[in-house]
């Protein structure tokens, strides 16, 4: 009995996972009732929240359970924030969208049990946990992908995301083995034990290199972005918008421990790699996202930007992880805002998604074209938003860590980034309208937004506490 | 009792935010809330200037803890350099709003909404001492200024909005890599992180570090300025901008630029500044004549009026490179000046542009004999922006005039001829405009300006003469500032005059 | 021997790959995937042989079950992709992409 | 009694205020009362200061209203100073100024901007008197530049002609040239000398080490050639002529031309340690005196001619001071400016008579017409002739002589043959005009006496003005004297005499000569009427290259060509390279597959 309480208590930790599956598990049950398919929203909102709630009762102190292979950190709960934010505002950005949606307790299913599994691979600390982790988050991202799969390009993103994802994890799988096969551990601090204390053996670059290029898959760092445009661009708007972020939220803790971790005593290798290709990612997303003519296209790559100046957030393994964490967090805000002014300009039956439908949005919508400036405006890092704290946050360690000219390099990518965002705002404040019909009010839809862009600025002037939260929360462990 | 900087600072942007929220079928309230709250902060800002003791240094100081954990602090406070364009700044706002609502027919509401924004923007950069703060606020400034251009500007707003925009972000990335580099350094150098101005004094940089940085802090405020190869962003901005956005593009902010480089560039590296000091002087010698030229040749009465100002920014920029009192209480005397009539400029050439809707010289001519009262308030205007005795240009000029001889005969000769160009271009295009017989049909019935553009005109025109008949006033309120910013390179390299 | 295993493994795994990236039929590449996966299970259970470890062979079960489910869903897709149109090529899905 | 020094210009810059801003509302009548009554006080208030000044034993008088610039060194006052010099410098303006603004009622009559031109003309003298009095060199330019101004406005008062307009930008550019110097050599005396206030001056330019000394002489000498119209820059006088006559005879002749006289004897302290700057002025002014008059011979426009006659006079008083016997200068300044405004205003109740008609082609014979206007333009022409005892022959006596004595024979002769030539053409003017057969249109009329009582005054003034006592002031002021030498004097009036016979053979006995002389010296002729082709010159070689090579180099290669080139082709080139990255990443899958490989293959390499 006791035993048993004890036991309870050691999985405290696992309480959001455990609410969002448990809530995910429900859902499964609506679909058979059809008079509650209209609950099941509102039940993955009150998941989304009570979980949320949940973080404030988890324990302070950095530990871990299940025997290593799930770690409560800083890490793991900034990624849970993250998550949870998401997958909130999804729901609400989405809620009068799902109208244009069948089977839709599925759909809210499908997404929490993508969230729990992010929730389980932003703590995963054996190489286990972290598999089935990705697993469990990628599985119902296929299929949210190509859930409209009437849609021919909803389908056709479902059908290139699963192959290549399915391919990537392929690719991580092989990582997990010969990891394994050169430490003979799967808990990661075994592994960073024997690591550090006998040295990279070829095995374990070999399962180095795998690792990592299943977690770049993950969170789209070019060239394994390949897949990320046309996801974004195919998939429904709110999906992608939760893809976009959330991924990137719970991938990022783990490549954060496997680089500053794991194989921290490589240092001149994953050095290396980090700022190669956060380099590459920056100038290749920002080139492709100028000749862009699809607006959540082009948000696809500045996803991927976002992506390389994380990356680059890395080189400093003092405190990489806490601007990570913290640019995450801004960003998840930023980015399903800006794919929630996409959902917006859908209509009852079509996608709205070409750059040229925001055309004169500021005549017609004006409060949305507000919404759009905030958005664009804290992507592209522009003070007074939040999205300027977040790069200042990722330059400063990277200088910090003595990185000087790939920041400058980073800088110069962020100018050219700079470009599209302005041409975004060119379309919608600039240009008279072509057609001068009105939106559609969509209360909850604008609401969340007002939520989203006020944060926005209210942490772009004030980001206090979320630097205060940062700075309490344990980052001890970081999976060594 | 209240925080007067402080204030000045904010209320304009919380009148902003609450115009905004006004419906705009309200058009009356928004209106009268747009002029009330400008001309409040333009009242409270006189008793600054009437509470400020010159001899006192940094003054209105309040350093308020805003991110202690990264050492950023709400750090303001204003001396004499700073004091007069926080003046400028809160003088004009109001100017602008008002003619904005004589003139602006299309989405007034925000377009006074995004000029209080820029004000409070505007004030801060004058104001701040903590790097931080100073570059969200030299930062933030660039939103409401590409909006503005954007959908209030000319035919050509976009590639100009575009231009400015990635210009101006393309020398502040420089700045703000440079910024963090110096606040890494203070972290290694005394065990604690702080982004402030006057820690930053006692950083120990080596020649090298100390170069690369200065040039990362001068080219984003060259850009701004502008100086000569960095100054192609100006015309087209100027030219397409409504016509507040020209006033304050050239009244306001392109003194950020200068200011930045007496605030921070210099007095931080002050050795790499002497270094290149020559450079930049040439730099500044070349836009004063080249600039001038080139106005002399635009068809086009606002590019005429940009160049200009890349002509007088020139003079501004020498004066600091001279080094000596007079130099530089020029310089910031002339920032001041060339803030009054440039931006009086803007305002009659839109004047004219919202009667004829064109800025071509050849649509104009004999306007004179229509426009009786118009021209000789823009005869007036441009004889204080080619320094003639009397007005406010001529003493900023010869202060500075004075002080580059001191510093180098040969430039400040060369600087001096600039003088005979401005004179060229500027009573050049008057004659196009106002003399002559009057060609164009459309011409034959202007209406002279009404009531409110005449207001808006003499309020400048009082402080163009007051500067040149009793500067003191003002004079006396910069200097002692100036002698404490020679301090710094009192030790390190002697010119004349101190 | 246990040496071959992990050679054979290797072996599948690159052929999984190299098929992956040769092949468009949507079911090859599904088995190329599923090859892929193969390969890596060997690799890790002689690993786990190899080192007396019985991590591999745990990991190698929870990769099965996972693999299962993403076979599942890969064949839902085929169904439907059967359906909606009547090749399975995967070149033929040029609607997204520069 | 010094308190009330700062009324003097006050009074007309209040006016200047007035009517610029009621001058539209009221009628001419009050702007004519409003216009006048301030010179009238200040020329009162000057002829109080001269009696005080006189009678009281001060050599100086000195008033400091307040502190004007006060930067680290350069601490200069708003402040008034009155001696010798800057007295008669007050008599003379506000006597003239105050004539011409009565005559301008008459002349100015009906005009549509009545109120502006008196606003103007009132500016006019506010600015000069700040200039003769101001108390250091940089108050001095700011009425320097002011006069400047006021010039401009005026030459182009009737700027719907677009050659008035162009002439007033003309003139203030080429003033500006001048400044330029002007202002150098203020700044090079703030730094050597340490102050610019002229009595600061007086004792500080004795330890300038020399060659700076001749440096700052020469830039203000430099900005005297512009103002009062010397060669290289006198182009913009002949031009000037397009303004209403009245102010032609104020600032273009009596008033602000001489300002540069006025500066050069102001720091006379200064030249005096500078003989050889001193020969160069006045040789420049010799050299000008017979250049212009030359000029004048051919010239045809009643106003063209007496413009040449006043840059020639000026050459003259350049000569004057150029001796370093200042006063002389000053006199024929003082005298000069009686005659010349005399016939300036007579010019213009010609003008006035003809309806508007200039040029003296087209007149002759008007003596029967306008006999008051004959008279006094007579008086005047025998004035500057230098014909005993009229005033001019005094002063220009008094320069030939201290010339002969300074700078000996060579300077001499040219003033001899300068004078034979001024006497020529002044009656050339006066019988084309007022003799020989009718050859205008309208049929002419006396000005009424609004004008007229102007003219007898200023008339009177010419005969007696030589000697009313301006030479002692002025001697015992500046010192310096010379021996008087009767053959020189008989020789200066005889070329006047000769000068006056030969105009009189060529157009009264014998009327066919001209015609016949002017086709011999066909060349010289045309050179003589094109003005030297001095202006087309200037327009070829410094203003046309400047603009083309603003226009074509700098606006379009630099700016646009280069710099936004620069900019354009990194835009083009990052479109460019986007678009072939839009190619290298496709859209068969077959394509993302191998880009995953590639991936995983670039990872590999990042090892080794």
């Amino acid at each position: 009995m006791i035993k048993l309480t004890s036991e309870v208590k050691t999985i405290i930790p696992l309480l959001p996972f455990i609410i969002i599956s448990i809530s995910a598990l429900i859902l499964l049950l609506f679909t058979r009732v059809k008079s509650l398919e209209n609950l099941s929203k509102l039940l993955a909102l009150l998941s989304g929240l009570g979980s949320f709630i949940a973080l404030f009762f988890l324990p302070k102190n950095p530990m871990t359970i299940l025997n290593y292979s799930f770690i409560h950190d800083g890490l793991t709960l900034s990624a849970e924030i993250s998550v949870l934010i998401a997958i909130i505002f999804t729901v609400l950005t989405g809620f009068e969208y799902e109208k244009r949606l069948k089977r839709k307790p599925e759909y809210y299913a499908l997404l929490l049990f993508s969230s729990a599994g992010m929730l389980v691979l932003a703590g995963g600390g054996s190489l286990i946990s972290i598999f089935v982790g990705l697993e469990l988050t990628s599985l119902p991202l296929y299929i949210l992908a190509g859930f409209m799969r009437d849609d021919e390009a909803s389908f056709e993103a479902g059908v290139k995301y699963f192959l290549l994802g399915s391919f990537a994890s392929a690719i991580f799988l092989m990582g997990i083995a010969f990891t394994f096969g050169g430490t003979g551990f799967v808990l990661l601090k075994d592994i960073t034990a024997k690591i550090s204390s006998e040295g990279p053996s070829l095995i374990i670059y070999a399962g180095y290199i795998f690792l990592i290029g299943g977690l770049f898959f993950k969170i789209a760092i070019v060239p394994f972005h390949i897949w990320a445009p046309d996801v974004y661009q195919g998939s429904p708007s709110p999906v992608a918008g939760f893809m976009s972020v959330a991924v990137k939220a719970s991938a990022f803790p783990v490549l954060i421990r496997l680089m500053n971790g794991v194989f921290h005593s490589l240092s001149p290798v994953w050095e290396q790699t980090i700022y190669t290709f956060s380099i590459i990612t920056v100038i290749w997303g920002s080139l492709l996202g100028i000749v862009q003519e699809d607006f959540k296209r082009l948000l696809g790559y500045s996803s991927i930007v976002h992506a390389g100046f994380i990356l680059i957030a890395l080189l400093n393994t003092f405190d990489g992880g806490k601007s990570a964490a913290f640019y995450i967090i801004i960003y998840t805000m930023m980015n399903i805002g800006a794919f929630g002014v996409v959902t917006s300009l859908s209509t009852e039956n079509a996608e709205r998604t070409s750059i040229e439908s925001l055309r004169g949005l500021f005549t017609r919508d004006p409060f949305i074209a507000f919404m759009l400036l905030i958005f664009a405006f804290s992507l592209a890092g522009i003070p007074p938003t939040a999205g300027f704290w977040a790069k200042f946050y990722v330059f400063k360690s990277a200088i910090g860590a003595g990185y000087i000219l790939p920041v400058i390099i980073l800088l110069l990518g962020a100018v050219v980034a700079l470009y599209y965002y302005l041409k975004v705002l060119i379309y919608s404040f600039f240009y008279s309208p072509s057609n001068n019909e009105p939106l559609e009010k969509r209360w909850v839809l604008r609401l969340s937004l007002l939520l989203l862009s006020i944060k926005i600025l209210y942490f772009g002037i004030y980001p206090k506490h979320l630097i205060k939260f940062l700075s309490i929360s344990p980052f001890a462990i970081l999976g060594k | 009792m209240i925080d007067l900087l402080a204030t000045i600072i904010f209320l304009p942007a919380i009148g902003g935010l609450i115009i905004l929220l006004i419906p705009s079928r309200f058009e009356k309230v928004y209106k009268i809330a747009g002029i009330a709250v400008s001309t409040v902060v333009f009242l409270l800002s006189i008793p600054i200037f009437l509470q400020f003791s010159p001899h006192a240094g940094i003054q209105f100081e309040r350093n308020i803890p805003w991110v202690p954990e990264l050492g950023i602090t709400f750090h303001i406070g204003i001396d004499g350099i700073s004091l007069l364009l926080v003046l400028l700044t809160t003088f004009l706002t109001p100017l602008v709003v008002i003619g904005g609502i004589n003139s602006v027919k299309k989405n007034l509401r925000e377009y006074i909404a995004l000029f209080l924004f820029m004000e409070t923007f505007l004030i801060g950069t004058f104001s701040s001492l903590n790097l931080f703060l100073f570059y969200i606020f030299w930062e933030g400034s660039l939103i409401p200024m590409y909006l503005i251009i954007g959908i209030w500007g000319g035919e050509r707003r976009i590639y100009a909005a575009i231009k400015f925009f990635l210009y101006t972000f393309f020398g502040s990335v420089l700045m703000l890599a440079g910024i963090i580099f110096l606040y890494i350094k203070h972290g290694q150098q005394f065990g604690f992180y702080s982004f402030e101005l006057y820690s930053f004094h006692q950083l120990a940089l080596t020649p090298k570090e100390e170069m690369l940085t200065f040039l990362a802090f001068f080219i984003a405020f060259a850009i701004k300025v502008p100086i000569f190869p960095f100054h192609t962003w100006l015309p087209d901005a100027h030219t397409e901008a409504p016509t507040g956005g020209s006033v304050v593009l050239a009244a306001l902010l392109l003194k950020m630029g200068t200011y930045g480089i007496m605030r921070f560039a210099v007095p931080l590296f002050p050795n790499a500044f002497l270094s290149l000091v020559d450079l930049i002087a040439v730099l500044s010698l070349i836009g004063i004549i080249y600039g001038a030229l080139v106005a002399m040749v635009q068809p086009d009465f606002k590019r005429l009026i940009a160049f200009s100002s890349v002509s007088h920014m020139g003079f501004v920029v020498l004066g600091i490179c001279s080094m000596n009192i007079q130099s530089l209480t020029g310089a910031t005397l002339q920032m001041i000046n060339h803030g009054l009539s440039t931006g009086a400029l803007f305002f009659l050439v839109g004047m004219i542009y919202d009667r004829r809707h064109t800025r071509m010289f050849s649509d104009f001519g004999g306007l004179g004999k229509v426009m009786p009262l118009y021209g000789g308030l823009f005869l007036t205007i441009a004889l204080s922006s080619i320094g003639l005795p009397g007005t406010n240009g001529f003493i900023g000029e010869f202060l500075i005039i004075t002080g580059s001889i001191k510093f180098n005969k040969v430039y400040g000769i060369l600087c001096a001829s600039g003088v005979i160009f401005a004179a060229a271009y500027m009573l050049w295009a008057y004659k196009k405009v106002f003399h002559g017989e009057i060609k164009i049909e459309e011409n034959k019935n202007l209406k002279d300006l009404n009531p409110v553009e005449i207001f808006i005109i003499s309020c400048i025109l009082i402080f163009v003469l007051w500067i040149g008949i009793y500067p003191s006033t003002f004079l006396d309120k910069i200097q002692p500032s100036i002698l404490n910013f020679i301090d710094v390179f009192k030790g390190l390299k002697p010119y004349g005059g101190f | 021997m246990i040496e071959g295993g992990i050679i054979i493994g290797v072996i599948l795994f690159l052929i999984g790959g190299i098929g992956f990236f040769v092949r468009k039929n949507f079911i090859i590449l599904l088995m190329c995937i599923e090859i892929m996966l193969a390969g890596a299970n060997l690799v890790m259970v002689s690993f786990s042989k190899s080192l007396m470890s019985f991590e591999g062979d745990i990991t190698v079960l929870f990769v099965i079950a996972v693999a299962a489910a993403e076979v599942g869903v890969g064949l839902a897709i085929a169904v439907h992709m059967r359906r909606s149109r009547d090749s399975l090529d995967a070149d033929k899905m040029r609607r997204l992409g520069e | 009694m010094k308190d009330y020094l700062f009324l003097i210009p006050l009074f007309p810059a209040i006016g200047f205020l007035f009517n610029i801003f009621f001058g539209k509302k009221l009628s001419e009548k009050t702007i004519s009362v409003t216009g006048v009554l301030p010179i009238a006080f200040s020329f009162l208030l000057s002829l109080l200061t001269a009696y005080e000044f006189l009678t009281s034993g001060h050599n100086v008088i000195h008033q400091e209203v307040f502190r004007w610039i006060d930067v680290g060194e350069l601490k200069v006052n708003f402040g008034f100073l009155i001696d010798p010099l800057s007295l008669v410098m007050i008599l003379v303006v506000t006597f003239d100024a105050l004539l011409i603004h009565i005559y301008s009622i008459g002349y100015m009559h009906g005009d549509r901007r009545y109120g502006a031109y008196f606003s103007y003309l009132n500016l006019f003298v506010a600015m000069m008197l700040v200039l003769v009095m101001g108390d250091s060199i940089l108050l001095s330019f700011l009425g320097w530049e002011g006069v400047g101004l006021c010039s401009y406005l005026l030459i182009g008062f009737w700027f719907e002609e677009e050659e008035r307009a162009r002439a007033g930008m003309k003139a203030f550019i080429v003033n500006r040239i001048g400044d330029f110097g002007f202002v150098v050599g203020i700044v090079l005396i703030l730094m050597f000398v340490g102050g610019v206030s002229y009595e600061f001056m007086v004792e500080g330019v004795k330890n300038v080490s020399h060659s700076i000394l001749v440096a700052i002489g020469l830039c203000l000498f430099c900005g005297a050639v512009g103002k009062s119209a010397q060669v290289p820059l006198y182009v913009w006088l002949p031009d000037a002529m397009a303004g209403p006559t009245p102010v032609s005879a104020l600032i273009h002749a009596a008033t602000m031309v001489t300002a540069g006289v006025y500066m050069v004897a102001r720091m006379h302290f200064l030249y005096s340690l500078i003989p050889e700057v001193l020969l160069v002025i006045s040789w420049v002014g010799g050299f000008t005196a017979v250049f212009a008059a030359s000029m004048g011979i051919t010239a045809t426009g009643i106003k063209k001619v007496l413009a040449y006659s006043t840059i020639s006079q000026l050459g003259y008083m350049f000569m004057g001071v150029g001796t370093g016997i200042y006063w002389v200068g000053i006199y024929h300044l003082a005298t000069h400016a009686f005659f010349k405004a005399l016939l300036f205003l007579g010019a213009g109740s010609v003008i006035h008579g003809l309806h508007g008609e200039e040029d003296i082609m087209k007149m002759g014979g008007l003596r029967r017409y306008m006999g008051w206007t004959y008279g006094v333009f007579l008086v005047g022409c025998l004035a500057i002739a230098g014909v005993p005892p009229f005033s001019g022959f005094w002063s220009k006596d008094a320069i030939l002589l201290a010339v002969l004595q300074e700078r000996g024979a060579g300077l001499f002769a040219v003033g001899v043959f300068g004078a034979f030539m001024t006497a020529f053409y002044m009656f050339r003017l006066l019988y084309v005009v007022f003799h020989g057969e009718e050859r205008f249109e309208k049929k002419p009329h006396e000005s009424g006496p609004v004008m007229m009582i102007p003219l007898v005054i200023l008339a009177v003034m010419s005969v007696i003005g030589g000697n009313i006592g301006i030479e002692r002031v002025l001697e015992e002021f500046f010192g310096g004297h010379f021996h008087h030498d009767e053959r020189a004097m008989v020789l200066s009036v005889l070329s006047g005499l000769t000068g006056i016979g030969l105009a009189t053979y060529l157009y009264i006995i014998n009327p066919s000569a001209p015609k016949k002389i002017s086709q011999k010296l066909r060349n010289l002729y045309t050179l003589l009427y094109n003005k030297y082709y001095v202006d087309e010159i200037y327009d070829f070689f410094i203003v046309k290259p400047l603009v083309l090579i603003s226009t074509y180099f700098f606006k379009n290669v630099t700016d646009e060509t280069c710099i936004d080139g620069t900019l354009h082709w990194t835009a083009r080139i990052m479109d460019f390279s986007g678009r072939v990255l839009k190619v290298v990443q496709g859209r068969e899958f077959g394509r993302y597959a191998f880009f995953m490989v590639l991936a995983i293959t670039i990872l590999y390499f990042l090892l080794r």
